[in-house]
Formats: C-alpha cells, sequence, structure tokens
C-alpha cells in the first residue's frame, strides 16, 4: 500500500472549510451559524492532523487538542449567547441585530 | 486504509453539505454528527486514533449535545423549518457560495501546485505521544486552556443566565 | 521541561492569572465591587513590578515562549493599558444593577492571553494566547446585554472572530503541512531549505487574514465600528487598546524574526492592505455622528498607518512601530476613557452620540480639556504625541521610497483633521436649552478621571519633550540578541 | 547695547495665557473681564515688541538666536525648539502685535453685548499667539507649527457665528483650501529635510547654494512646493477662494485676518527662504506673474461687489498680488514694506467698515446704504484715509510710497509686463475704492438701516481708528523696515534711471483714476435721474448723448466686455474645482458608508472577499 497523499487530506479539509464558510456567510439562524463555525474549527483540526500524521509528529494531534477545546469554549459562550438573543428579539435570526450601522 | 480514507471523506463531505443546506435545526444536527464521525474514521484511517476517540467523544458527544439541549429548549416548531426555507432563497446563497466556491478553488490548486511529495503511512501516533508533548514542552498552552475554560464559563454563566427574576428592560433586580 | 530561570520569566503572567483565580475566589466567598477593583488593580501592579525584575534578569526562552525586550515591551503596554481600563470600568460599573465583579475577572483574564500572545514564539501559544484575549472579551463586550447593542456586538464580535480564528488556524495548518515545524523561527527556517512554497504562502495568506481581522484592517475591517459602539466603554477601550497591541506586537515580531516573510508579494499585498485601511477607514468617518463609532473609524485608520512599519521591515521600522503604538494607545485611551466615563449602563446606551457632547466644555471643562487633547493627538497636530507618532511613520515611509504609502497617510491626516475638528468644535459650542448627560460630579477625585487626565498631560508631555520615550523604545526595540 | 533676548518668549507666550485664562473660565467670567484679559494680553505683549525693537534698533542690528531646548533626536535630525530675532521678524512682530493690539482693542467695541465674547478673545489671542510663533520660529518645523495654528484659528473664527450652517461652510472652505497649502509646504519641509538634513531656516540659507546649482530640479521643486503653500495662506490664484467667503467671520477677525495675520504669512514664507526661490529663477518668475494675475483678477472682482466687507477682501487680494509681484522680481524688501503699509491702512479700513457695520445695525450691502458722511464722520475718515492710501494717492499716503516701490523695482528689474500689470491694478484700484466710498457714504441713504445709523463713541473705537489713520498717512511711509541685511538686494537699488518718470505715471495712474471714477459714478447716476424724470430735459439729455456718444462707446467697448469679463471672473470655475474633491470624498465616503450594513452575514462576507483576493494575490501573483 502507498498510503494517502498529503495534500489529499488536505484537500478535504479545505472542502470542510469552505462548505463552512458558505454556511456562515447565508444563513441566518443563529443555531446554523455556529454549526458553520464549529465545521469551520474542525476543518482546520483535521489540516493538523493530516499535517501531524505525514510528519509523523505528535504536534499535530496536540494542537487538534488544542483546536477542539476552543470549539467547545466557542460553543458554550456561543450558545449562551444564542440564548439571550432570543430572550431580547424573541427570534434566531442575525440580522435581527443589526441594529447598529452607517 | 486508503478506502476507508476516501469513502468516509465523501461521507464526510455530503453530511456537511447536508448542515449547511438543512431547514431543520434538528436534522441539520444530526447531519452534523454524522460528519463528525466520519472525520473521526478518517483519522483513524490516517493512524490518529486518540484524536479520532476525542472528536466522537468531545465534539460528537459533548459539543453536540450542548447543541441540541439548546435546541430543544428553544423548541422550534414547524414554523421554524418553514421560516428556513423562506430565508434560503437562491439570491441568499449563490452568491456567497460562489464565493466559497472561488476561495475554495484557489486553495486546491495552490495545495495541489505546492505538493511536498508527503505521503501518510498510517503509521499510528499513540496518545502517549501526545500526552508527553502536551504534559512536556506543552505544559503552559495546558494552563492557558483552563484560564481559557474558566473565562468561557464564567461568560457562559454570566450571559447565558435566564430571566428568572428580571421581568422588563427597566427592572433592575438580577439577584 | 521548565526551570526555575523559566518559572522567573514567568511570573508576570501567573500572577495575572493568580489575581483572576482570586477574584473568581472572591467572587464565590462574597460580592465587593471596591475590593475587586483594588485586588485587580494591585495583582496588576505587582504583574509590572515583576515585569521590570524579569527584564532586568535578561532574555530567557522557554519552548514556546519568550522573553525578550519586545515581549517585555508588549507585556509592559498589555498591562498597562488593561490597568487603565481596569480603572475606568470601576467608575463605570458603580452603577450597573447586575453582578459586577465578573467583569474583571474576564478582563484580567484576557489580559493575560495578551500577555502571552506578545513573547510567543510557537504557534500554539499564538493561537491560544490570541482566543485566551478574544474569548473573555465576548463576554465583556455582552456584559450589559440586557442594552440591546451590548448583545448585538457581542454576538456580532464572536461570530466574526471565530470566524477569523479559523482562517488563522487553517494558515496555521497549512505551514505546518509545510514545514513540519511549529516554533516561528524553526517554521520559517524551514520554509526557507525547502524552497519557499506555495503552501506556506497561502498559510501566510490565511493567518494574515486571521490576524488583520483582529487589527480590523480593511476589508476585515467591518465589524469593529458596530462592535465599539455596541460595547461597554470599558470593553471597547481594551478592545481597542490592549487587544489591537498585542496582536499588532506579534505580527510585528513574526515579520522581524522571519524572513520567509519578506517574500516581496506578501509586502504587495501587505502595502496594499495597509494603504486601502487608512484611506477607507478615514473616509467611513468622514461624516459620522457617533463618537464612538468615529473612533472606531479612526482607530482602522490608526492601524493602516502602523502597518507601514510592517511593510517597510528594517531600519527604524520596529521602533517607529513602538512609538507610533505607545502615543496610540495613550490617545485612545483617553479618548474612550472620556467617553466612558461619561456613560453608565444603568442610563440604557452608552453618551455616544455627538449631541451629547455638544458644549461639554462648558460643564466638563477638564474632560473637555482631556478629550481635546486626545482629538488634536489623534490628528497628528505637533506638540501633541500622535505627531510624534505620524513623525516618525512618515519618516520612515520616506526613508524606504513608499511613496505611495506616504501620500496616503498625508491624505489620511487631511480627511482625519476635517473629523476631529469638527467634534472639536461640538465640545466648544453653546446650545441652551440643550443638556448633555453629565458625568457624576466628583469624578475628579475618581480614579477614572485621575487617569484620564494623567493620559492627557502624558500625551502632551510626549508630544513636547519625546526624548525620554523615544530613548527609552529604542532600547527596547534594539534587535533581538 | 545687545537685544535680552529672555525677553522674547513673552511675545508669544502672553497670548497664549491669554488663551489659557479666558479657556479655563469656561464662560463664567464676565464680558468685562474677558475683555480686560484678551485685550491686555496682546497689549503686553506689543509693549514687550516695543522694547526688543527699540533695543534691537539701537544695538547693531545682527541676528540672533535662542535656543529653548532640543525637541526630537532622531538620528541626525535634531530640531531645537529656538527662536531668531532678526529684521524681518521684528518687522513681523511689530506689525502682529501692534496692529493686532489695535484690532483687539476696536474688537472690544465691536463685540460688545455679544454671545460667547470670552470665546471669541480665546480665538483671537490664539490667533496671535500662532502667528508670533510662526513668525519666530528659527526652524521651519516651528514655522510650520505656527502655520498650522493660524489655519485652526481662521477656521473657528470664521465660524464663529456658528448658528448660520453657510459660516461653517465658508469657515470649513478657508480651512481645506490653506489646508491643500499646507499639504504643499509639508511635502517641500520633507523635501528640504531629504535633502539638506536640516529644518534649521538659518543652516539652510547657507548650505542651499553649496547643495545645488542654479536652476537644479529638486530646487525648483522645493521652492514650487513653498510657494504652493503660499498661495494658499495668502489667497493667491489659484487658491485665493476662500478669502472673500471667510467675510463670514466677525469684522475684526476679518481685520486681524487680512492686515497683522494669516494672509501675510504667505508673503513672509517667501521672503523667509529667498535663498531657496533665488536658486529656482523661473519658479521665483512664476511667483510675479501669479502676483501679477491675481491683482487685475481680484481688482476686476472687487467692481462688481456690493457687500462692503467683501470689496475690501478682493482688494486685499489685489494688494497681496501687489507684494507676490514684487517677490517675484526679486525685491523682497519692497514688499515687506508694502505688507506693513498695507497691515495699517487695510486694518485702518476693515475696522472702519466694522464701526459701519455696527452703526448700521449689521448692514453691509453697499445698495442699502449710502449718505453716511455725515452721521458717522469717524468712519468716514477711516475710509478716506484707507481709501486714499489703497489707491495710493501720491506723496500723502503711505501706500503710495510702497507701492510706488513696487513699480519701481518691476522696472529695474525690466519686467515690462508686470509693471504694466502694476499699473492697471492701480487704475482698478481707484476705481473701486472711490466706488465703494461714494456707495456707502454720498448719495442718499437708501435704507432705514442708514437713516437710523448711530455713530460708535468710546475709546476703544476712536483711538484705533485714529491711530490706524495717521499711520495710513505718509508717516506710517516714514518706518523702514530695518530688513537690509536680512534680504537680499533689490534689482531698483543699482540705478535710478526713469524713477521720476515712473513716479510720475503711478501718480498720475492713481489720479487720474480716481477723478475718472468720480466722474463716471456721479456722472452716471446724475443721468440716470434725469431720464427717470422724463420731458424734454430726457430728450435733451438724450441728445448730448448721442452728439458725444462717449457713453455709448464706453459701454460698448469698456462696461459691456468688461462686465462679461467680471461676470466670468466672479464665478470662479476653480471653485468648482474644489467642490468636486469635496463631493468625491462625500460620495466614497457614502459608498463606504453602505457597506456598514450592520450585518454579520455582509461582514463575514467582505471577510470572506478579502482573504480570497489575498489568496489569489499570493498564489497567483509570482
Amino acid at each position: 500500500m502507498n498510503g494517502i497523499p498529503m495534500e489529499h487530506g488536505l484537500i478535504l479539509a479545505a472542502i470542510l472549510f469552505a462548505i463552512g464558510l458558505a454556511g456562515l456567510m447565508f444563513r441566518r439562524n443563529m443555531v446554523f451559524v455556529l454549526m458553520s463555525l464549529e465545521i469551520m474549527l474542525n476543518s482546520a483540526g483535521l489540516a493538523f492532523i493530516v499535517a501531524g500524521t505525514a510528519w509523523e509528529q505528535p504536534e499535530g494531534q496536540a494542537m487538534f487538542l488544542l483546536v477542539i477545546t476552543l470549539a467547545a469554549a466557542e460553543a458554550s459562550v456561543g450558545l449562551a449567547l444564542l440564548i439571550q438573543l432570543y430572550q431580547r428579539f424573541r427570534t434566531l435570526d442575525t440580522d435581527a441585530v443589526s441594529g447598529m450601522r452607517g | 486504509m486508503e478506502l476507508a480514507f476516501y469513502l468516509s471523506g465523501l461521507v464526510a463531505v455530503l453530511a456537511t453539505l447536508g448542515v449547511v443546506t438543512g431547514t431543520n435545526a434538528v436534522h441539520a444536527l444530526l447531519y452534523l454528527i454524522v460528519s463528525l464521525i466520519a472525520v473521526a474514521i478518517v483519522f483513524f484511517a490516517l493512524g490518529a486514533p486518540f484524536a479520532g476517540a476525542l472528536e466522537i467523544i468531545v465534539y460528537a458527544g459533548a459539543i453536540m449535545v450542548l447543541f441540541v439541549f439548546v435546541v430543544m429548549i428553544l423548541n422550534l416548531g414547524q414554523g421554524a423549518a418553514e421560516q428556513e426555507r423562506i430565508w434560503l432563497k437562491a439570491q441568499t446563497w449563490v452568491g456567497p457560495s460562489i464565493l466559497a466556491a472561488v476561495l475554495l478553488g484557489v486553495l486546491v490548486i495552490t495545495l495541489w501546485r505546492g505538493n511536498t511529495g508527503l505521503v501518510i503511512e498510517g503509521e499510528t501516533l499513540t496518545a502517549k505521544a501526545v500526552g508527553a508533548t502536551l504534559f512536556g514542552p506543552w505544559i503552559i498552552v495546558v494552563e492557558l486552556a483552563a484560564m481559557l475554560l474558566l473565562a468561557a464559563l464564567v461568560t457562559a454563566s454570566h450571559v447565558g443566565r435566564l430571566p428568572s427574576a428580571t421581568s422588563g428592560e427597566h427592572s433592575g433586580g438580577d439577584q | 521541561m521548565l526551570t526555575s530561570a523559566h518559572m522567573m520569566a514567568l511570573t508576570p503572567v501567573i500572577l495575572v492569572c493568580a489575581t483572576a483565580v482570586t477574584v473568581m475566589l472572591g467572587i464565590a466567598w462574597r460580592r465587593q465591587h471596591a475590593a475587586t477593583a483594588l485586588v485587580s488593580i494591585l495583582g496588576l501592579n505587582l504583574a509590572l513590578v515583576s515585569l521590570y525584575l524579569v527584564y532586568s534578569a535578561g532574555d530567557v526562552s522557554t519552548p514556546l515562549l519568550v522573553f525578550d525586550r519586545l515581549s517585555m515591551l508588549g507585556m509592559v503596554l498589555v498591562l498597562a493599558s488593561t490597568l487603565a481600563c481596569l480603572t475606568m470600568s470601576h467608575a463605570y460599573l458603580e452603577g450597573y444593577p447586575g453582578r459586577k465583579e465578573e467583569f474583571y475577572l474576564l478582563m484580567l483574564c484576557a489580559a493575560a492571553g495578551g500577555m502571552v500572545l506578545v513573547a510567543s514564539q510557537h504557534l500554539a501559544t499564538l493561537f491560544f494566547g490570541l482566543e485566551l484575549l478574544s474569548m473573555p472579551l465576548y463576554g465583556m463586550l455582552a456584559y450589559t446585554y440586557r442594552d440591546k447593542r451590548s448583545l448585538e456586538s457581542g454576538i456580532k464580535y464572536l461570530v466574526l472572530s471565530a470566524a477569523a480564528t479559523a482562517f488563522l488556524l487553517f494558515g496555521m495548518a497549512l505551514l505546518y503541512s509545510q514545514s513540519g515545524r511549529l516554533d516561528i523561527a524553526g517554521l520559517l527556517a524551514g520554509l526557507e531549505s525547502s524552497g519557499g512554497g506555495a503552501w506556506a504562502l497561502a498559510g501566510a495568506g490565511l493567518m494574515l487574514v486571521g490576524l488583520g481581522f483582529k487589527l480590523s484592517i480593511v476589508p476585515f475591517h467591518l465589524w469593529t465600528p458596530d462592535v465599539y459602539q455596541g460595547g461597554p466603554g470599558p470593553a471597547a477601550t481594551f478592545l481597542a487598546t490592549a487587544s489591537k497591541a498585542a496582536v499588532f506586537i506579534v505580527l510585528l515580531r513574526i515579520v522581524m524574526v522571519a524572513p520567509a516573510f519578506h517574500v516581496e508579494w506578501l509586502h504587495t499585498v501587505l502595502g496594499g492592505l495597509a494603504l486601502l485601511t487608512m484611506i477607507v477607514g478615514n473616509l467611513l468617518a468622514l461624516i459620522q455622528t457617533n463618537l464612538k463609532r468615529l473612533l472606531g473609524y479612526s482607530s482602522i485608520a490608526h492601524f493602516g498607518y502602523l502597518l507601514v512599519a510592517l511593510v517597510v521591515a528594517d531600519g527604524l521600522a520596529v521602533e517607529t512601530a513602538g512609538i507610533y503604538l505607545i502615543t496610540y494607545l495613550m490617545t485612545t485611551l483617553g479618548a474612550f476613557g472620556v467617553v466612558t466615563l461619561l456613560s453608565s449602563p444603568y442610563s440604557g446606551e452608552d453618551a455616544s452620540a455627538l449631541h451629547h457632547y455638544r458644549g461639554l466644555f462648558w460643564r466638563r471643562p477638564y474632560l473637555a480639556a482631556v478629550l481635546t487633547v486626545c482629538l488634536l493627538s489623534l490628528a497628528g497636530i505637533p506638540f501633541t504625541a500622535g505627531f510624534i507618532g505620524k513623525f516618525y511613520i512618515v519618516a520612515l515611509g520616506v526613508e524606504a521610497g513608499r511613496w505611495w504609502l506616504v501620500g496616503g497617510i498625508i491624505a489620511g491626516s487631511v480627511i482625519g483633521l476635517y473629523y476631529y475638528l469638527r467634534v472639536m468644535v461640538t465640545l466648544y459650542l453653546v446650545e441652551p436649552g440643550m443638556r448633555g448627560r453629565d458625568a457624576p460630579d466628583n469624578w475628579g477625585m475618581k480614579a477614572g478621571g485621575v487617569v484620564v487626565l494623567g493620559l492627557a498631560l502624558l500625551v502632551i508631555a510626549f508630544g513636547v519633550y519625546p526624548t525620554p520615550v523615544i530613548d527609552w523604545m529604542s532600547v527596547l526595540t534594539s534587535p533581538v540578541h | 547695547m545687545g537685544v535680552s533676548m529672555s525677553y522674547l518668549p513673552l511675545t508669544f507666550l502672553l497670548p497664549l495665557l491669554g488663551t489659557f485664562i479666558l479657556a479655563l473660565s469656561r464662560g463664567h467670567m464676565s464680558e468685562r473681564g474677558s475683555v480686560w484679559v484678551g485685550v491686555s494680553s496682546v497689549g503686553l505683549a506689543a509693549l514687550v515688541t516695543a522694547f526688543i525693537t527699540i533695543q534691537f534698533m539701537s544695538g547693531d542690528q545682527s541676528a540672533q538666536t535662542l535656543t529653548l531646548w532640543t525637541w526630537i533626536s532622531v538620528g541626525n535630525f535634531t530640531p531645537t525648539i529656538g527662536l531668531a530675532l532678526d529684521g524681518l521678524s521684528i518687522t513681523m512682530l511689530g506689525i502682529i502685535t501692534g496692529v493686532g493690539f489695535l484690532i483687539h482693542l476696536f474688537a472690544a467695541w465691536y463685540m460688545r453685548g455679544e454671545e460667547g465674547i470670552t470665546r471669541f478673545f480665546a480665538y483671537m489671542n490664539l490667533f496671535v499667539f500662532s502667528m508670533v510663533l510662526l513668525v519666530l520660529g528659527d526652524n521651519l518645523m516651528l514655522l510650520f507649527l505656527g502655520w498650522e495654528g493660524v489655519g485652526i484659528c481662521s477656521y473657528l473664527l470664521i465660524g464663529y457665528y456658528y448658528r448660520d450652517s453657510a459660516n461653517g461652510a465658508a469657515a470649513f472652505k478657508a480651512f481645506l483650501i490653506t489646508r491643500i497649502g499646507d499639504v504643499f509646504l509639508a511635502i517641500g519641509l520633507f523635501l528640504i529635510f531629504a535633502e539638506l538634513g536640516t529644518l534649521n531656516i538659518a543652516a539652510i540659507l547657507e548650505q542651499a547654494p553649496a547643495h545645488w546649482a542654479t536652476g537644479d530640479s529638486l530646487v525648483r521643486w522645493a521652492a514650487l512646493m513653498f510657494l504652493g503653500g503660499a498661495l494658499g495662506k495668502s489667497a493667491q490664484l489659484p487658491l485665493h477662494t476662500w478669502l472673500a467667503d471667510a467675510m463670514a467671520g466677525p469684522t475684526p477677525v476679518s481685520a486681524l485676518i487680512h492686515a497683522a495675520t494669516m494672509v501675510t504669512a504667505g508673503v513672509y514664507l517667501i521672503a523667509r527662504m529667498h535663498g531657496i526661490f533665488d536658486l529656482a529663477p523661473d519658479v521665483l518668475h512664476l511667483v510675479g506673474v501669479i502676483g501679477a494675475a491675481t491683482l487685475l483678477m481680484a481688482g476686476f472682482a472687487a467692481l462688481a461687489q456690493t457687500d462692503i466687507k467683501r470689496i475690501l477682501a478682493y482688494s486685499t487680494m489685489s494688494q497681496i498680488g501687489y507684494m507676490f509681484l514684487a517677490l517675484g522680481v526679486g525685491a523682497y524688501d519692497s514688499a515687506i514694506f508694502h505688507l506693513m503699509t498695507h497691515a495699517f491702512f487695510k486694518a485702518l479700513l476693515f475696522l472702519s467698515a466694522g464701526a459701519v457695520i455696527v452703526s448700521c445695525h449689521h448692514e453691509q450691502d453697499m445698495r442699502k446704504l449710502g449718505g453716511l458722511w455725515r452721521r458717522l464722520p469717524l468712519a468716514y475718515m477711516g475710509f478716506i484715509v484707507g481709501g486714499a492710501a489703497l489707491s495710493a494717492l501720491p506723496l500723502v499716503t503711505a501706500g503710495f510710497y510702497s507701492k510706488d516701490d513696487i513699480l519701481w523695482q518691476s522696472l529695474a528689474a525690466d519686467q515690462k509686463g508686470l509693471l504694466l500689470a502694476g499699473l492697471v491694478g492701480a487704475l482698478l484700484t481707484s476705481l473701486y475704492t472711490v466706488r465703494l466710498i461714494i456707495g456707502t457714504f454720498h448719495g442718499e441713504m437708501k435704507s432705514d438701516h442708514a437713516r437710523n445709523a448711530e455713530p460708535g463713541r468710546g475709546l476703544q473705537h476712536g483711538l484705533p481708528l485714529i491711530l490706524l489713520a495717521v499711520l495710513s498717512t505718509f508717516i506710517g511711509a516714514m518706518i523702514h523696515p530695518p530688513l537690509s541685511g536680512v534680504l537680499p538686494a533689490s534689482p531698483g537699488e543699482s540705478t535710478e534711471a526713469g524713477h521720476t518718470a515712473l513716479e510720475l505715471i503711478a501718480a498720475g495712474t492713481a489720479i487720474a483714476g480716481i477723478a475718472l471714477a468720480a466722474w463716471l459714478f456721479l456722472r452716471k447716476r446724475e443721468a440716470l435721474a434725469r431720464l427717470v424724470s422724463g420731458g424734454p430735459g430726457a430728450s435733451l439729455w438724450t441728445l448730448w448723448n448721442q452728439a458725444w456718444g462717449f457713453d455709448l462707446l464706453f459701454d460698448r467697448l469698456l462696461v459691456r466686455p468688461f462686465r462679461i469679463l467680471v461676470f466670468i471672473l466672479r464665478r470662479d470655475i476653480i471653485d468648482a474645482l474644489f467642490g468636486l474633491v469635496a463631493s468625491i470624498t462625500k460620495g466614497l465616503n457614502a459608498g463606504l458608508t453602505r457597506t456598514q450594513t450592520g450585518r454579520v452575514r455582509t461582514y463575514a462576507t467582505s471577510m470572506v472577499l478579502g482573504a480570497t483576493v489575498v489568496l489569489i494575490f499570493l498564489a497567483f501573483g509570482q
């Protein structure tokens, strides 16, 4: 067996990243926005794993661990804000919070 | 091993597409969990079983459950899915999707051209090696992670408070 | 492994973290606003003192962090800005009906993150320092979430900052996959040996997006005015000062340490962004009627000027960046400080609409004078600190022959002067009937008032007699040895 | 006896102190107190100046410097904060503090009872402070600081009546246009510094001839940049448009801007940097040409105005044009001499105009005044003396000696074109001056404002007018600025051939102009009256008219084209150009503001767009 070329792994990560990005740009519901962010962070983690395993170093996985920690923290704060958003505006629409502009 | 990588990679992409295009939050969450598990299998295939296990336990297990809880608390009904469908009109998503596709195209071309020739053999990197790194030279980052989680915890507990005592904008009491 | 020398060098960071933990325990035991503020200020002062001891002990390098002169400079700037913000927070939160103490805890965490960030020589600490700096800010911005604007600014910053982080991480992963190293110096040394590479360049570009977002470089700037406007005064101040300073210093370190960043194309991109940033930032501020937004736009423009130092990246660039940064910090802290002192979270939105400031001089002459001095300095009028900074930047651009950038700075300054002047004139108008918002009567007695007054005096002192600061800066930014 | 330089900082510290006291009183000070502080600070500065001048004149009149401290030291750049005193700066200092004091004194009368008088005097003192700093600084840095300060003060003072948004617009226009000049000046500064490595004026003048050959392209650029700066501040073509609008401020402000500060700064700058201009003869010539063009343009424009202040504004433009003309032919001391006499009679004219305006309840349209000479004798006297000086009435007025000097120098420099322009300008000056005086003070009273005019009283009103009137006569021309040794010799010093003839021509021009104007304006009015009365008288008049036909000829040959020309010049094309810049800026602002939608989605999209562009650049750029 020849193994997997590193760029294949990275391309997979890039695809997931781009999908998350697209979701971030066109979703209005904040639940979906947060999920898109999770997808993007996860894809960055995947890229680290790919690089780490290609170089056969544990640092890649260590970075992944940090990413996952961040994702958890981000999710908890994001969801707290989401609950508060729903309390204030009775909607999950991120466009609702566009009172400041110009 | 290659087969597992490509197959689960495909599943991950499809499931992720399902997430961002979904109209029902719970369904989307399930898609996301599928996607995360597929990514975990990718990790296994690449030879990072520790990361794969964490992906399932922390991501699919903990974070997604948090999401599910919140969606349940908010108890969005059928109207919400309908609303999503209205929001997802073509003019909303085409532009951003093209932009993302262009970015992806540039990234893929770059990745293709800058090929380093490294190949992932699938040698298993154990949790021990990861732990030795984290608790060796990286110990500061672990401590920082603790601070980060503390900050997140405080933020979430402060901001996420449900208005049990407060009844309106002008009420002063928060205790 | 950590040696005792490492622990010694880490003392300032540890002290700040310990203060945060103390505050947390204090909250659990008994809530006491004044005591919390006092403990926080004490902790930060201790950290500043310990910083001096660390500095005199010489350079120390742990696997992930380096404590050299640039880190010292960064830490001093972060700590001093945090100290100013904390002092203002006390005045600001005094009347807040909800829980006040968590704010200090969050700010201390963020300060620790900033300190780690400026000292990081490894992508892991860079990433985590940055996140530790940003994560508490979400909470700080949304702290007064009963005000819709505060909540809005928290949500905006969270979503966009997380996206920026994702960009940063993906860029790091690309750099890592090319070189197999994660420490900044080695990473880029590895790049050199492999003859550069498309992945690394793309990775650097993506990292630039992530860091550029935090510095609100155009076109990653759109969040800035909204977040500044909505966030509580002290949080916006912290975001505009400590946070930006820390991110800028780490960017400076990357550019200085890494020869790989001297790729001409990267410089072209950076130069283009700088030009765009200074022009767009100033243009956006032109007819703005909200002071906090205006300051937000002006901070965008100022970081456009600062980027010139990164584009030039040799000769006096580091010293220039240091000087500009310090003048920017003094001035911005002063200007935001006045806004913060005039606002209070329990009377609705912060006093930021320009008409709140109409005739401020006739009600609060010292506060108006402070704001005037700060605005003059932001406009770069001679004999204020801002002029010294701008002078250095222009001199740097001229020396390096970057005429486009010099032209941009001049054009930007012309536009800038217009809107700063407009605000200044507003302060002195007399308008019967219109009662603007007052700071509490005894503000002068309060620590916050003393801080802004001191800042204004510093701005003038530095403008008239800048030699000590310049000497200090040239020592701190002399090449890493 | 040397000059005790330690007193010198008092000349600007006193006005600055005045500003501080007034500013920090934050409106709690009584009107009387404000006036006292505001006027006495400048008065004391004038006393100090007088003291220093006496010392200076009785000494050897050599240049002296006082170094205060070193500001920054970056590499070889070590600007010192220092003051320089020589014949040129002492002349300027005398004008600024002396005339400035009289204007302040008059302002105490003019502004009585006005709201915000404290603010007014705070700005005025700051204005004097900036201007003194400008002329005393021994390096271009300090000069630039004063230069900017003057700009800001003019903005604040022109927009003093801020309730009317038109005034704000005028203030902004003045600020923006002079600011364009400032940018040129700043570039010039950088050029000089990059080449010579110093900003010290004495050092620059010393090193420049060794560093550059005459006509070197760099020195030409530097001179051009300085010229750009001077054009903006001194309201010369094409940066002149702000001056007429700047009349929106209170009249003492106009007097201060036109006589003692601000517009003279450009003349001072060129005279001060004469070493640079001498190395770039073609730029120096351009200075003269611009001066000539401006004095003609402004002279025509002045004829078509009805607002008395606007007439005076255009006349200032025109007189500064004479100064530029003098500079352009290398007669630096003639320019400064005219600057001084102009300061006297222009201050007099503006203050008299102020007296008229206050007396007539802020009516300043000539068509609604008239016949005031009996009611306002002092103002009338001011206008007569000032107007005579302005139109250079021979022998008795100060303006004659200085203007004649300029014309003579241009002849001596063999610049016939400039000389001709100067002579035509002199004719125009007489025409509009007489028209102004006749329109305001003679004929019938055309409105109630004029009929109810109350003459001003008191020392504050009378003393400045009388003193300035005395200085506007030949007595003022006896003051000779101690400029020898500071400025290079004028072309006219080596020869005297043809001087007397030219003097006669110039005197003849002025007198002819006055006579022509008196005849034209008085006769035409009479004829109009007869035409209205009708009857046989009217047909007789028509007969005479056709018999001689002069009126018709004049009308066809001179008045019509002239009016068309005036009409064209009145609506400035250049003015529209600046409007274009402003509207482009505003348009960009509006467009960019639209990107601030407040939506997170938009913001994220902009970020991704930026990232894509950056990536494309990096991937395909090399």
